[in-house]
């Protein structure tokens, strides 16, 4: 984990409520998978965001204006400074993708996958990705993920664009290994749906982020963990569902 | 002796700024961001008897100024702390640590208290009596100035280490609870653990928590702090510790004046995990803007004239 | 009947905002700035037996989101109250008006329910337990379940008009002071007053109030005000208003979810005059937002489920 | 009373820690003697200030940084924005003041005499000023004074400039009225030392700043007065001095 100032240079509307953050700043040694922890003005915790991409001196965050943070964070001006905790959590387990992994993202789960297709695709691997949304209006990043050179579906609940139904409904078997992220349950189904091994990224209500207040336990088939910490990348394996 | 120094029990502190217990784990995780060496000494995750799981999630809300948390003491337990937790801390910590103890019984404290207090590296039991007495219809330890002092004479009775009762500040009566320890031979007291807390989701329409309350504490909570702590203060003759809402070095000098020996800082860890650090490195450029030269002779100051 | 509109003890309320005791004095400085009958109604300052100078000055302390008040009930008495302040008010608000009334002994507290509640104009009596009993060694009426209902015994045998109970927050166990009103036949239970707090001056290394200690309110307490509204409202029968750090429509949605038939805010007005008329300006666009069409279908909504 | 959005024009240094802060916004009604209350980010109270000038659109203030808010004022950028409630407070008397009326200011207390000054000029007044300081580098607002034509006296209590000793060390007896406000022991020597009527200008901790909250009391020879509301200006007559 790094403190680290970053300087707005972006904040771009990518659907009605979901925007773009494009950072400069200090971007070592950040992963795909893992998230940063975002300090806002007046607000008393920080707010965990996925790294949806990361070169050099530039962090992009893809977000969602759900709430009282991330609606203060689509204010956010080219020029204004933020105090960002950067490289936390385990990140994806790129070694284990097989040589055709499948990412398989729901609405602003999508982010970290986009990170972890550019890492998968420069390291020569052939990456399939299904992107489900609930309406034409909300779907974002499909071109992106195709300039990649991924194959790239998108499904819609409502049918209103690409194959109608969920995520889990456009499956195939042809993967090496999945990486999924997105609600918890699309998640569900995708432990159920799925041939392979793979891993899933969670959420959680966080107090640091970074592994000091057990505010984010997890059960697993291991004990209980740190989403922030050992998480929020999970091997199916370890996956106890609850409820 | 430096300017910062102050003496806790008989153990002397290079500077009386402590983590709080529960927002600095065993030490280590914070040891990897920062020397924790620079720090008075910290007090570690509330250990239990036997491991703890904690209650569900969601645990954590945030508040204005502030946070609830129902982490629920999880814990790995006394023995697994001991042999786990402790040696991993000794590669990165060579002061005397405050051990923090719950319980649910007086021999669940008592218990958690023989083996930690045995430990060389503990310099102090900080015994959390916020929890609920399981045989005393759930009302917690610390709200009841009996139940209160039947834990210190337990814990007293098994250890010669320092004893530093940690009251709950959800009481009418928080002078006549730290009395009783006192007189039940208590070394120290801290105060305050959280206040009792809600928040409630405007979209789902229920509790924020899934245990629906929680203990709420942060900025927000410093003035009751203080005002418990002053009140403590001149009430008993042992050592005080300050804490609830402590995030910067006027704060903690607040809480000397108020009465306090040390200070302990706990959920401003969690969103500037440099915080305890920044506060001990801002203390002198502190103390010389308010014409203090040594933190030891404003304890309880505010008392005066 | 609007869907802001909500009954408070057999009277309805237009909606459920009401400014608290000693934020709104008699209401008509607040009259100067806007029409106050926008409002559910309001609690004028808590009105004594006698005239009463209130406490000496520094009475106001700053802290994070909120403030210290050491007021002491500043008020000309239960007499100039009838004959000057509700006659020039009752030029500027046409509403059943809250009395609120304080005492420093049962016979204070029914003399001057007695008096206000014969008056036309007094809708509710919202009596402040939070005093010291000065007969009772001056520990608060609040603290305790038996002084508590003395109050709303004597209370209740002299008048007719709904008797609101406001407690103090300071306590170990509200819900059974709560319990003790209702059985002894309260209307109603305001809560919370202010949490008894403190700060010192790091200049003068002294307590910022003269007093040294006073009531702390604002946005800070919020959550353990919801809590405690929470409780109480799942434990009584009769209905609960929810006060404490209320500062915009959220926050009345929040306290009527945990379970409050009206809100009042307090602190707020004193920093924006116009809190109060702009928080009921905000609550039908606030509702929709939450997808709520009623908000008498909302009190108490986070206890389902 | 009003609520008011003013925009800073400029916050020049008088001295090491007062500064001036030029305000454009609406200033109508503001008389000498009343005050504004400034809410400042993340803090909770409004900060009372005196008005040291009023003219069309201009508001001008003068605030010694001794603390959080103030320092925090200090701060203050030309562009940005400030809430502020206006025309706070009685104000002075114009009418008492006779032909040849003196103004006694201590430190930052001297502020609300200068809009007052002005004011008392424009009614053809021959005004006398004495200005309190501790030493020379404190001093602030004397040319000011002379300009409008005023009869300006210096005293320092160290006496690096001007008359040494106190301000009412440089009481004259040709006066028809006096004004004056500074620290609370000078006005209490102003008190004591004069021999005409005048009026005082207190300060104290205030919770609204508008007659709400009745944190501002002060005992007077007509019972308790609120410092915000029937202050911060009262008759000579009116005060009764505790400790
Ligand atoms: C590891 C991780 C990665 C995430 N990545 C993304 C991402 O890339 N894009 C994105 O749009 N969202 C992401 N989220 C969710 C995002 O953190 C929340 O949407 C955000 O915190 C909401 O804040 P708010 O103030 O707008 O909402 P409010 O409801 O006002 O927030 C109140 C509190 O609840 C917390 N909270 C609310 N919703 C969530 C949630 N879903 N998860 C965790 N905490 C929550 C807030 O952090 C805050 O502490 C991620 C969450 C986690 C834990
Ligand atoms: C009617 C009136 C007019 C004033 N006019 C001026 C002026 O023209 N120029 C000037 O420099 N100062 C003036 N003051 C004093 C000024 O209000 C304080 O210096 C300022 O509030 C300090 O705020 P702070 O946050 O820097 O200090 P802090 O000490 O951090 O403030 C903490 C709290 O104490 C209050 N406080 C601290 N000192 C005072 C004080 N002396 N009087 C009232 N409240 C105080 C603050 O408002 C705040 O609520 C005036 C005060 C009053 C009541
Ligand atoms: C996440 C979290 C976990 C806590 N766990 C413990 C604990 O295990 N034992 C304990 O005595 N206090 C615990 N506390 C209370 C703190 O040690 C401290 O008393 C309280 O939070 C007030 O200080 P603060 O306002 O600085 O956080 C915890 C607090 C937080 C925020
Ligand atoms: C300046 C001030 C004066 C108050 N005076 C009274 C009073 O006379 N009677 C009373 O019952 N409560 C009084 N209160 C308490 C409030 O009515 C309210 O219960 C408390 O402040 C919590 O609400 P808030 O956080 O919105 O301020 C006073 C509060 C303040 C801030
Ligand atoms: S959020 Fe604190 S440990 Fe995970
Ligand atoms: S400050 Fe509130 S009445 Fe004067």
């Amino acid at each position: 984990m790094r403190e680290e100032i970053f300087c707005v240079e972006a904040n771009d509307v990518l659907t009605e409520n979901v925007y773009r953050l494009t950072l400069s700043g200090n971007t070592e040694g950040i992963v795909p998978g893992q998230f940063v922890n975002i300090a806002l003005d007046g607000l008393y915790l920080r707010r965990p965001i996925s790294v949806a991409d990361a070169e050099e001196n530039r962090l992009t965050l893809i977000y969602k204006a759900i709430g009282k943070g991330t609606e203060q964070m689509s204010g956010l001006l080219p020029g204004d400074y933020l105090d960002i905790l950067t490289c936390l959590g385990n990140g994806y387990c790129l070694e284990s993708s097989g040589d055709h992994p499948l990412l398989i993202g729901g609405g602003v789960g999508i982010p970290p996958l986009y990170y972890l297709a550019k890492r998968l695709r420069e390291a020569g691997k052939e990456v399939s990705v299904i992107l489900g949304f609930n309406n034409a209006d909300e779907v974002f990043y499909e071109d992106e993920f195709s300039q990649l050179d991924c194959d790239v579906k998108v499904t819609t609940v409502d049918g209103s664009y690409g194959v109608k139904g969920f995520a889990t409904d456009a499956l195939t078997s042809s993967y090496s290994y999945f990486y999924t992220c997105g609600p918890a349950p699309m998640l569900k189904s995708v432990y159920y749906k799925t041939n392979t091994s793979g891993e899933f990224s969670f959420e959680e209500r966080m107090g640091c982020g970074f592994g000091a207040c057990m505010g984010c336990s997890k059960k697993t088939v291991s004990g209980f963990k740190r989403v922030c910490k050992d998480g929020p990348v999970f091997r199916k394996e370890e996956i106890l569902w609850e409820d | 002796m430096g300017r910062l120094s102050v003496n806790l029990c008989g153990i002397e502190l290079s500077n009386p700024v402590i983590p709080a217990s529960g927002t600095f784990g065993y030490g280590y995780e914070f040891a990897e961001l920062y020397d924790i060496n620079c720090l008075g000494t910290f007090s570690f995750k509330g250990t239990t008897r036997e491991p703890r799981f904690g209650n569900p999630t969601p645990r954590i809300a945030e508040c204005t100024a502030g946070m609830i948390n129902s982490v629920g003491l999880q814990n790995p337990g006394v023995d697994a702390v001991i042999t786990e937790e402790l040696p991993k801390l000794k590669k990165c910590f060579n002061k005397p640590v405050m051990a923090n103890v719950s319980g649910f019984s007086v021999e669940d404290y008592a218990y958690t208290c023989e083996k930690l207090g045995a430990e060389p590296q503990v310099g102090w039991l900080e015994v959390n009596v916020s929890c609920p007495n399981v045989h005393g219809g759930g009302m917690s330890f610390g709200t009841n100035p009996e139940a209160a002092a039947e834990v210190t004479r337990a814990v007293r009775s098994v250890t010669k280490k320092p004893i530093i009762i940690k009251l709950s500040p959800n009481v009418t009566d928080i002078v006549s609870i730290a009395k009783a320890c006192v007189d039940a031979g208590a070394d120290g007291i801290s105060l305050i653990n959280t206040l009792l807390g809600m928040r409630i989701d405007l979209k789902t329409k229920r509790p924020v928590i899934a245990n629906k309350m929680g203990g709420f504490s942060g900025q927000a909570i410093f003035p009751v702090a203080l005002r418990m702590v002053y009140q403590v203060a001149s009430a008993v003759n042992v050592p005080v510790i300050g804490m609830g809402g402590v995030s910067s070095a006027e704060d903690v000098i607040e809480m000397m004046l108020a009465g306090a020996t040390a200070v302990e800082v706990g959920a401003k860890n969690l969103i500037d995990p440099f915080a305890s650090r920044d506060i001990v490195a801002s203390l002198e450029r502190t103390m010389d803007r308010y014409g203090i030269d040594n933190l030891r002779d404003i304890i309880g100051g505010a008392h005066n004239g």
